[in-house]
């Protein structure tokens, strides 16, 4: 099993204290299926993740896209810019 | 496309009258304006400055592909999108979008639409310092900021 | 009401940026401007340049009225209408009108309401030097110059 | 009777190759009633005054205000500013 660096911004940065949280990425997981796997692992943060959007390669994906280990992967909160 | 489009993401104050000079074309009567700026209050809370944080490798391209949606959208000639990161004061730019159309309905309409995008897509988040020290990450969500 | 309000007849360009720092309100998230520019065209024939010619003592307090008119209407807290009178080139601007808000979506609706109402009964008119050396008055009633 | 100079703007200016019109002025004659004394007396431009507003003192007037001698009139073609 692989993992995978996951980019962090704005609230969940400063929750986790970090620009980056790694997790294993068994093959085929979806990106729902990740932020569902951080969710359990991170209790504390799962309110917040449970508000989040995910971006792979620059793009937001839908809930069934497949994250591949060499994919950029960002959980995007909220946006609040403008 | 280039020229038609200009998308920037800054670290240095927005200057209006530049922007304004990259959307002159002569075959556009109407040029609409949306300036962002920061606010000094909140939801019933003052507001001494706001700090802005951007995904820029991801923010970029999401300002890109709202400047082409706007273009094949609305019958306008040109379209700039600026907003800027950083640590800003109150009353200081943070977004600017602007239009050119031949006429002013579709330059409100398309501009209109721009920073409404914007405000739904861009990844930037603001972090509001308050007058008592604070900071706090604003939820979009949440009370009246999608209004801004 | 005085410094909620900027309104002037000018004989010379129109300076954006001064007039944006005049509505520098802290309270004030949004800002939306309408910039009215001499087009190359104008119902299909080329346009050269325009002639504008005021009724100034009507012309004046005829915008402040739509400026307080529009003040009453939306909640916005600042407004600034200028009108360029003169000989102007294709390109420079005819016609300002920039509005300051706490939300863009009054700064928006605002901003549209004062350039409706001016092109409804503010006394300027426009006389195009066409390429062909002809000039014309151009009547407001007839085709697309009220969409402007 | 007296009489009272009328200010003409744009393509009526220009028609009438002059900044005012002089009219004699009934006791009691509104803006509508001038506006048609003068289409009869100046067929020639009777189109051109058919659009025209009246504004008297600087204000839009209504088709039944009474004008006064010393009233400020002027003749407002469709406007095109913007």
């Amino acid at each position: 099993m692989s993992s995978i660096r996951i980019r962090l911004f704005a609230v969940l940065r400063d929750r986790f204290g970090a620009e980056f949280v790694a997790l294993d990425l068994a093959p085929g997981t979806t990106a729902r299926a990740l932020l569902q796997r951080l969710a359990v692992q991170y209790p504390d943060h799962a309110r917040h993740l449970s508000t989040c959007r995910v971006a792979v390669n620059h793009r937001f994906a839908s809930d069934t896209e497949v994250v591949a280990p060499e994919d950029e992967v960002a959980l995007i909160p909220p946006v609040s810019g403008g | 496309m280039e020229e038609r489009i200009r998308v920037e993401l800054v670290s240095t104050p927005i200057r209006i009258e530049d922007v304004m000079a990259g959307l002159e074309d002569p075959s556009s009567g109407a040029v609409t304006l949306f300036l962002g700026r920061v606010r000094d209050h909140h939801e019933g809370h003052e507001v001494r400055s706001i700090h802005y944080q951007a995904y820029a490798e991801m923010a970029l391209p999401v300002m890109g592909s709202i400047a082409e949606e706007t273009l094949a959208k609305f019958p306008v000639s040109r379209i700039a999108i600026l907003h800027r990161v950083g640590h800003l004061q109150v009353g200081e730019v943070s977004v600017l979008v602007a239009v050119a159309s031949a006429h002013r309905d579709e330059a409100f309409r398309a501009c209109r639409h721009g920073i409404d995008r914007i405000k739904q897509d861009v990844p930037i988040w603001k972090k509001e310092v308050l007058a008592d020290g604070t900071e706090e990450w604003v939820d979009a969500r949440c009370g009246g900021e999608t209004r801004g």
